[in-house]
């Protein structure tokens, strides 16, 4: 038992139309992944700035994962807006030495709930191997 | 190249051929015939809906591997009834035999 | 058994499908209130069992459960799952239903879909949901994203064990329920009772159910879903990932033969979109499509069509007459192959899909005074001016329920019904909110 | 409280009515379940420390292979096997972690 | 394959001069009544007509293996055959192949019709049975495509019947019953009573104790154009005895490959282990009702064994 | 109890209660609920924290209500299942309470806790999770949904069939129709066609009972003549400028003239020109519509073949359906053989997919430098029935059918393709790219066209057939309406058809809400299926109209004057036309520029949110401060600290 293996913090953003119902999907599954994760509802993650991903990690936020709906968002032209956000967002991590693998943009559907476990699974793994934000 | 002809199919209406344009050429009677021939016995078939007299007297001899065993006709999915146009060609081929 | 209560409604919506939940809410959009009476455990009807849907490849799921949730929650609406319409018939201004509730065994109030009793449960039943291909219990939640999410007894492979009962944390379980009936007023109605698939054990040329790497249609959804029975497509006879899949067209419909001479509609696209979504799942097997003609005839539909033949969908023309076991769990097709030099074919393939014909969900029978036309679906009286109206005033059909439809022409269907619903309550001094 | 054990004493008469009624459902149930508990053991003893695909778990149960395949894609279900490397065109299942809290003393065989 | 043509001819030359395919007179080979009680007629009764094809079939089979020695040799331009036998005085090839055909084969065919005979009394069925009123039905003509000759000898047939007012009538095999109750309607405009003998027969014996599972072979014609599979399956319930169904029963029967005889004995072998295959494959012995069925199963070494001859063990 | 901490931390007065459910022991089994409460009591502005065993029982929700109404607690957290099975039930128990629904939040601890994960693990991120719904409850404010007041009027588009049924449809469920038709007649392209495929109805009787019905209905005005010239404005409040005036050119002058020869009157059926319902208007005449939904119904016109194809326009002989149609209305009874124009007609052709499923690379674009790579759905039954119609009224006229499918999909539709084989038409399929070659007839036979074709069900052999008529099964194009759409701001598909929002999820809806499609404008339909697509559309419009407001989600974006300069960030960003605008406003007694939300169209999506430098704009009940306070809480130890005490 590595009781001192470093466990950061993953902040999942879930829209509520896609990715959110994935997760309880996976509950109902009874699939377990690990519990470092901290699911926010959202109606779609592109009213993040790219300032509140960098002051997450900052907050000492480990990882975060933006699941969303894709290009089936209910809102036309998000994801592409979302995705444009995103890379500029890694430019700014990398600028404060941060690994931009910590942020990664997926699409989660409802009953995506493999793809979920992996990448809860994949991030957790990332995470315990680059520690704290900042210390890459 | 062949030419089309209309009129030959209403010809075999005297020998019992009469639901031959039925037929939407699935190719399920020649799949389900015990016989596993070529094209048999859709190609018949189809050479009477396209009145391709000289084929049918061509490929004659072929009408006679037929097993009488009715399998295509309960499986035929328009009821063309393909068994019992065999047996009607094979009427119509022998009366041409006979008096040519 | 007597009529324990009568309930009230503006709008009775017979089938809990995508169709009828459509209707329910464009009624209960315009303030009318509706009962959706559903015959199964959940509400969702087919649409809510299968994958992906095309033309769209979206997921089915997550197209159903929002209508699925906006109709559990809608004030407006009233759902009456596993309930059995007995009659349903004119009185005056008031159509008179007489329902069955079944017993679920389970109290609907109490349980809070826990699924404890799921697990402890220790008898295994083929689970109709997975298509059969995998296991539910005696006590069991329909499925993962069932409306109600609540645990039903199935009686007859029940052992009266009491494990259930012993575990469930409210005491919800309740073997001495009883058949209740009851009935139900309302002005009009909306009968959207969908379809059925042909039972496989009707195709004899096909082998009856008997080989297993013969399937529906709707197996092989279950087979591609996420949450299906084995969470990937393995093929039933032995877990192997099918090499090559053969998908077989009108296997049952356009064929007076088998008795269903109409074309079901349906399967030319859903087996284009299984092969497509096979071809990304399985990216080296070989998918071939033996068919009579392609009816891509819907929006974007023949693009998908061309879409899969560029992805190397292969497409046969020809109908398969015979299907038999093959060597270690193959399945042999023989088919005409129309080429010139070609003839009967006899191929063999790991899994064969078959597209049975669709029959109806419902036939009323004696129950109502609807009659039904020679394909057995519900008979409209106006296909072309008025496509919901039926013999019955005041009754409306939308969706399969008159004939196989997609899920677009059903879902625009019971807006139409559901317009022709509230113009007749509107004509009847139904007020709607104003 | 009083009440109770003429409530008890009235609901085991009804539970045994029920139990007459549906007698020859529940010996054919019963009976299905005792093969399916041998099946099911029989599935487990052969995972226990190795990872089968489904061929090789018919063989070395002597089970027919599609039934192996049930049983299989039901335990997995059920969290009690799970999925593991892939062996050709076949997966190979092992042991998972029960979830449910089962482990039955087996008192009724 | 033979050349159809030539093969139509010569057995139209036959039918018109014995009134059966093999140009010898009926009388030479329809001995199966000899041994047996006479059957004489009371008013109202059905005839037992048999169409000869139980008769005939030990000739046919030996006639089938001269032909199977000769397709794919370089005698299989079967003209020769042909030409050559039409030269024949026309008893002549009928006694060579009465010459071909073994006795014992010829008493188990016979046997089968006395066999029937037997369960029809026993089932209280009244009936007589007069050889010159038994003819062959014409059915290979009509099959071949012969519709003249096949018309003529109906008329012949139907004739004669109506000569000794014949209207009731018991068949023993599919073909004729077929040709009796479907052709003859449509192509001489009469009609006749026509049962087969199996639905007729009401028995009932505890003799099933200790035997396996029988599996049935429907003929074309029974089990498909005729749809009268449920008759065989009430005879073995009555009897006590069990059955397995093979893959395509019923309507959706295999052909044999019998009928290929006459063309293609290559083709008839081919369809023939086919269709023993999917027999085989139930592990039970076969039944059938079929005397071309019959023959043709018994040439490929398969348990078979006819459904008048398993019950007549039984009762 | 807690202690606030801060006094500087906003919503002083908030005072939040936190319920814990136990779900019967399927969230208490693996969660600490204790513990959860405990450490909930110390998050800032938690008043109270309670346990149960099933929170969505009515007692519970009783004693919930009871702490709102004693004035305890005025933000709720509920900690249980997920919020999709049961955020609806504690809304409503807040509205039960004469509270806010929306001073709410919910902490999914079943599906997302207890259900996945085990031992402490599980109570640390149950505890967290509800400190961050604690820390968003307290910044929680009342919403109202939106309303919007709604014109209880509707306006349509186009006065064929679709438009004609919408029409009537919303005129019967008692709302005002405005019907907008650009041509003098209604009855649109039904009205050039004699019957109707696949049951028999005729087009007059279709098209006479629809614009009957219409044209008495003291609920529904038609204007013919009538032409949409402006839009503006949203859902609910839509205004339109029409212009209603003598049609320009010649393009009616066939149909004028069929009417006048006809001599029938304003507002009858005359076959193949539809109905007039008023004459011609001599000016020009400008009105403005006031509308709540639009129905657009403005149909589709047949592909009309380019000159060549398929020998059109080279031979006489050579016509497309529609023209067919209108031949055999005039076809004289000349007994067994059809007689067309005067010629004999023993022999014809018919070929399918002229001017659809055409394949890129393989067919020719048009001088637009489009393709139909649509399938045109009513074409196979058009052409069968009209297959039948010969054969059974003429029928020593042979019929020759070349199709690629034949897609007769529908209900009495398959039956028209057995009757056409059993009525002796004959079949020959070609493969795409190797259509039918028509020409002149060299040999010795009368009949003046071939037609060859490599013929797939006769083995891929080449077949000819000697023909007196050639007719092209032509597909359906969508109506010019570029105006329309760039007026109207709808998406058009690849297609050129008016696109849908989603064809399942809200198949006749369009982006621009409160606009509405109906029939042929959105994909080729048969009557039927327009018919129903115009009742799809009036079910909607009708359910916007009848309130007489929309009620919107709350959930929309909300511009804090305080802080925003109108650097305009957000109006570019917003993806949803007209959702946001810079407009004039007077702050403090000066001019200024400043974003503007309209709720009406606001999605709520937060596009907006994320660009503005002054983070002058939120989505109201989910804002950027509410997600940061909930980050807060979950990276923060101080609420879990005494932890180990127990």
């Amino acid at each position: 038992m590595e009781a001192e293996k470093y466990a950061g913090k993953i902040l999942i953003l879930a829209t509520e139309t896609c990715a959110y119902p994935g997760a309880d999907a996976v509950g109902q599954g009874h699939q377990s992944y690990p519990a470092n994760t901290y699911l926010l509802r959202v109606k779609d993650p592109v009213l993040f700035p790219e300032k509140f991903y960098l002051d997450c990690f900052a907050k000492g936020v480990a990882g975060i994962i933006i699941m969303s709906c894709g290009v089936e968002s209910p809102y036309p032209g998000s994801y592409e807006a979302l995705a444009r956000r995103i890379d500029r967002v890694y430019p700014l991590m990398k600028a404060k030495g941060l690994d931009i693998r910590r942020l990664r943009l997926t699409a989660i559907c409802t009953v995506c709930t493999r793809a979920f476990v992996n990448e809860v699974r994949q991030m957790h793994d990332l995470v315990s191997e680059l520690g704290p934000p900042g210390r890459e | 190249m062949a030419l089309v002809n209309p009129n030959f199919a209403a010809e075999l209406e005297a020998f019992g051929v009469d639901t031959a344009l039925e037929c939407f050429n699935c190719g399920t009677c020649a799949a389900i015939c015990p016989l596993l021939y070529e094209h048999f016995p859709r190609k018949l078939i189809r050479y009477v809906q396209v009145g391709a007299e000289k084929k049918i007297m061509e490929n004659a001899q072929d009408l006679w591997r037929c097993l009488h065993c009715g399998l295509c006709t309960r499986t035929c999915p328009r009821q063309a009834n393909p068994g019992e146009l065999i047996l009607g060609l094979r009427r119509y081929v022998v009366a041409r035999w006979r008096r040519p | 058994m007597g009529v324990q209560q009568n309930l009230k409604f503006d709008a009775l919506v017979l089938g809990g499908g995508i169709a009828g939940l459509e209707a329910a809410l464009n009624l209960a959009e315009q303030d009318f209130s509706v009962a959706v009476v559903e015959k199964d455990a959940s509400i969702g009807g087919k649409m809510i069992r299968l994958s992906k849907v095309f033309p769209t490849l979206d997921c089915s799921s997550c197209i159903t459960t929002p209508k699925m949730a906006a109709a559990a929650h809608h004030p407006k609406v009233t759902l009456l799952t596993y309930c059995e319409l007995q009659s349903l018939e004119r009185r005056g201004d008031e159509l008179v239903a007489l329902i069955t509730q079944k017993p679920r065994y389970v109290d609907l109030e109490k349980c809070i879909g826990c699924r404890q009793c799921e697990y402890q449960c220790p008898v295994l039943v083929p689970d109709a949901e997975q298509g059969g291909l995998a296991a539910r219990k005696a006590i069991y939640i329909p499925f993962s994203n069932a409306i109600p999410q609540k645990a039903l007894i199935d009686p007859e492979n029940c052992i009266l064990c009491g494990r259930c009962e012993k575990v469930c944390p409210t005491q919800a379980v309740d073997f001495f329920q009883k058949v209740e009936d009851f009935t139900l007023t309302a002005a009009t109605a909306v009968i959207a009772t969908g379809f059925e698939m042909m039972p496989l054990e009707d195709k004899v040329q096909y082998g009856q159910g008997q080989i297993p790497d013969v399937i529906t249609a709707l197996q092989m959804e279950r087979l591609l879903a996420p949450h299906g029975p084995y969470n990937r497509v393995l093929r039933p006879y032995d877990g192997k990932e099918p090499d090559s899949v053969a998908f077989i067209q009108c296997a049952g419909s356009r064929d007076q033969s088998m008795g269903v001479p109409y074309c079901s509609r349906v399967c030319c696209m859903y087996a284009i979109k299984q092969a497509m979504l096979l071809s990304g799942s399985l990216p080296l097997a070989d998918l071939t499509v033996y068919y009579l003609d392609i009816r891509a005839f819907g929006k974007g539909y023949e693009q998908f069509f061309q879409n899969a033949q560029a992805m190397g969908v292969n497409f046969v023309k020809g109908k398969v007459a015979y299907v038999e076991p093959g060597e270690g769990g193959a399945v042999r097709l023989r088919y005409e192959s129309q080429e010139a030099e070609g003839g009967v074919q006899v191929v063999e393939h790991d899994l064969v899909v078959l597209s049975l014909g669709l029959l109806p969900g419902w036939t009323p029978g004696a129950s109502c005074a609807l009659s039904t036309g020679a394909d057995n679906f519900i008979k409209t009286v106006k296909p072309k001016l008025a496509p919901a109206l039926t013999e019955l005033s005041g009754v409306f059909v939308a969706g399969a329920a008159s004939g196989p439809k997609d899920i677009v022409d059903s879902i625009v269907e019971a807006g139409a019904a559901a317009m022709e619903a509230c113009r007749y309550l509107a004509a009847r001094g139904f007020k709607a909110a104003g | 409280m009083s009440d109770a054990p003429i409530e008890a004493e009235s609901r085991k008469a009804a539970l045994k009515k029920l139990i007459a009624a549906r007698r020859p459902q529940m010996i054919a149930a019963t009976a299905r379940m005792k093969e399916q508990r041998r099946a099911l053991k029989a599935i487990k003893e052969h995972l226990a420390g190795a990872e089968l695909t489904v061929p090789e778990i018919a063989a070395a149960t002597g089970l027919p292979v599609s039934e192996v395949l049930w049983y299989v894609a039901t335990l997995k279900k059920y969290g009690e096997i799970l999925e593991g490397t892939k062996a050709g065109a076949y997966f190979r299942y092992r042991l998972g972690q029960v979830v449910a809290a089962e482990a039955e003393p087996g008192s009724d065989e | 394959m033979f050349n159809p043509r030539d093969i139509i001819d010569l057995i139209a030359a036959n039918v018109r001069q014995s009134r059966n395919p093999f140009g010898v007179p009926s009388t030479r080979f329809n001995t199966w009544w000899r041994k047996m009680p006479g059957f004489t007629r009371r008013p109202g009764e059905a005839l037992l007509f048999t169409g000869l094809m139980y008769q005939a079939i030990p000739y046919i089979e030996a006639t089938t293996r001269y032909l199977e020695r000769l397709e794919g040799s370089r005698w299989a331009d079967y003209l020769r055959w042909a030409r050559f036998s039409r030269y024949l005085p026309g008893s002549l090839p009928g006694r060579g192949l009465s010459f071909l055909t073994s006795r014992a084969e010829k008493q188990k065919f016979n046997g089968i019709l006395q066999t029937i005979c037997r369960l029809l009394t026993k089932s209280g069925v009244g009936f007589f049975y007069h050889p010159e009123m038994d003819f062959y039905s014409g059915i290979l003509l009509y099959d071949l495509g012969d519709q003249e000759g096949f018309e003529e000898h109906a008329r012949f047939v139907v004739r004669n019947l109506k000569l000794h007012g014949v209207h009731k009538i018991i068949t023993v095999d599919p073909h004729t019953t077929y040709a009796l109750k479907e052709l003859y309607p449509k192509y001489t405009g009469e009609t006749f009573e026509v049962q087969p003998y199996f639905t007729l027969l009401r028995l009932s014996a505890g003799g099933g104790n200790g035997q396996g599972p029988v599996a049935i072979h429907d003929p074309c014609f029974y089990g498909r154009y005729l749809q009268l599979s449920e008759g065989p399956r009430q005879v073995l319930r009555d009897l006590g005895l069990k059955y397995v169904e093979v893959r395509n029963s019923g309507e959706f029967t295999s052909c044999c490959g019998g009928p290929a005889e006459s063309v293609s004995p290559a083709l008839n072998r081919e369809i023939l282990d086919r269709r023993v295959a999917e027999l085989k494959a139930s592990g039970a012995p076969v039944v059938t009702l079929c005397p071309i069925c019959l023959a043709n199963l018994l040439k490929a070494g398969l348990a078979v064994e006819d459904l008048a001859s398993l019950a007549g063990r039984y009762c | 109890m807690a202690k606030k901490k801060k006094k500087t931390e906003p919503a002083p007065e908030a005072k939040v209660g936190v319920y814990v459910c136990h779900c019967g022991g399927n969230i208490s089994d693996a969660v600490e609920v204790d513990q959860v409460c405990q450490h909930a009591r110390r998050v800032p502005g938690v008043v109270v924290a309670r346990d149960n065993m099933f929170l969505c029982s009515d007692p519970c929700q009783e004693m919930i209500i009871e702490d709102l109404k004693s004035g305890l607690v005025d933000r709720v957290v509920v900690a249980s299942c997920s919020p999709s099975l049961h955020e609806a039930t504690f809304r409503r128990a807040l509205a039960r309470a004469g509270a806010n629904p929306y001073v709410y939040e919910h902490a999914n601890l079943r599906e997302q806790v207890s259900w996945v994960h085990h031992g402490a693990a599980a109570t640390e991120k149950a505890s967290r999770l509800v400190a961050a719904a604690a820390a968003k409850a307290r910044l929680l404010r009342p919403l109202e949904s939106i309303r919007v007041e709604v014109q209880r009027q509707a306006v349509v588009i186009g006065g064929g069939v679709a438009g004609l049924k919408a029409a009537l449809e919303l005129g019967e469920r008692g709302l005002a129709v405005v019907l907008v038709e650009k041509s003098p007649f209604l009855g649109g392209q039904v009205a050039q066609l004699q019957r109707l495929a696949p049951f028999g109805e005729t087009a007059a009787e279709v098209i006479s009972e629809l614009t009957g019905a219409v044209l008495k209905h003291p609920a529904i005005t038609v204007h013919t003549c009538a032409e949409v010239e402006d839009f503006a404005g949203y859902i609910g409040n839509f205004k339109i400028k029409v212009v209603r005036q003598s049609p320009a050119g010649a393009v009616y002058a066939d149909r004028l003239a069929r009417l006048s020869r006809s001599g029938r009157g304003l507002g009858e059926y005359v076959p193949f020109v539809g109905v007039m319902p008023a004459a011609i208007p001599e000016g020009r005449e400008e009105f403005d519509l006031e509308a709540g939904a639009i129905v657009l119904a403005t149909g589709f016109r047949p592909y009309q073949p380019r000159a060549g194809e398929y020998g059109y326009r080279d031979f006489p002989e050579v016509v497309t359906l529609p023209e067919l149609i209108r031949q055999l209305a005039a076809a004289e009874g000349a007994g067994d053989t059809l007689v067309l124009n005067g010629r004999l007609i023993r022999q014809a052709a018919l070929i399918h997919c002229v001017g659809s499923r055409q394949i890129p690379g393989v067919h020719a674009e048009n001088e637009g430098g489009y393709l139909n790579e649509y399938c045109s759905r009513t074409c196979c039954s058009a052409t069968l029935y009209a297959a039948n119609q010969i054969r059974e009224q003429y029928p020593k006229t042979r019929i020759f059918d070349f199709y690629r499918d034949i897609r007769t999909y529908g209900r009495g539709q398959e039956e028209l393709y057995t009757e056409a084989a059993r009525n002796g038409t004959l079949f020959f399929r070609f493969e795409a790219g190797e259509e039918p070659q028509v020409s002149r007839n060299p040999h010795r036979t009368s009949n003046p066209l071939l037609v060859k074709v490599r013929d797939v069900l006769t083995f891929g052999e080449e077949l000819e057939v000697p023909v007196d008529l050639v007719v092209l099964a032509v597909g359906q194009e969508p109506n010019d309406i570029a105006h329309l759409v760039e007026n109207l701001k709808i998406p058009v598909g690849a297609d050129r058809f008016l696109q849908e929002v989603h064809p399942k999820l809200r198949p006749v809806e369009v982006s621009v809400a409160g606009i509405l499609l109906a029939g042929t404008c959105q994909a080729p339909f048969d009557v039927g299926e327009t018919c129903a697509a115009a009742g799809a559309a009036a079910v909607k419009a009708a359910a916007i109209l009848t309130r007489g407001y929309v009620e919107l989600d709350p959930f929309v974006a909300e511009v804090d004057l305080s802080r925003c300069v109108g650097t305009g960030a957000c109006v570019e960003a917003c993806l949803a036309e007209g959702a946001l605008a810079l407009v004039n406003l007077e702050v403090e007694g000066q001019m200024v520029r400043r974003a503007q939300v309209n709720p009406a169209l606001c999605l709520g999506c937060g596009a907006c949110v994320a660009v503005c430098p002054e983070n002058a704009i939120n989505v109201q009940g989910w804002t950027l401060k509410q997600y940061e306070a909930m980050v807060d809480m979950i990276v923060s130890d101080e609420y879990l600290e005494e932890r180990a005490e127990g």
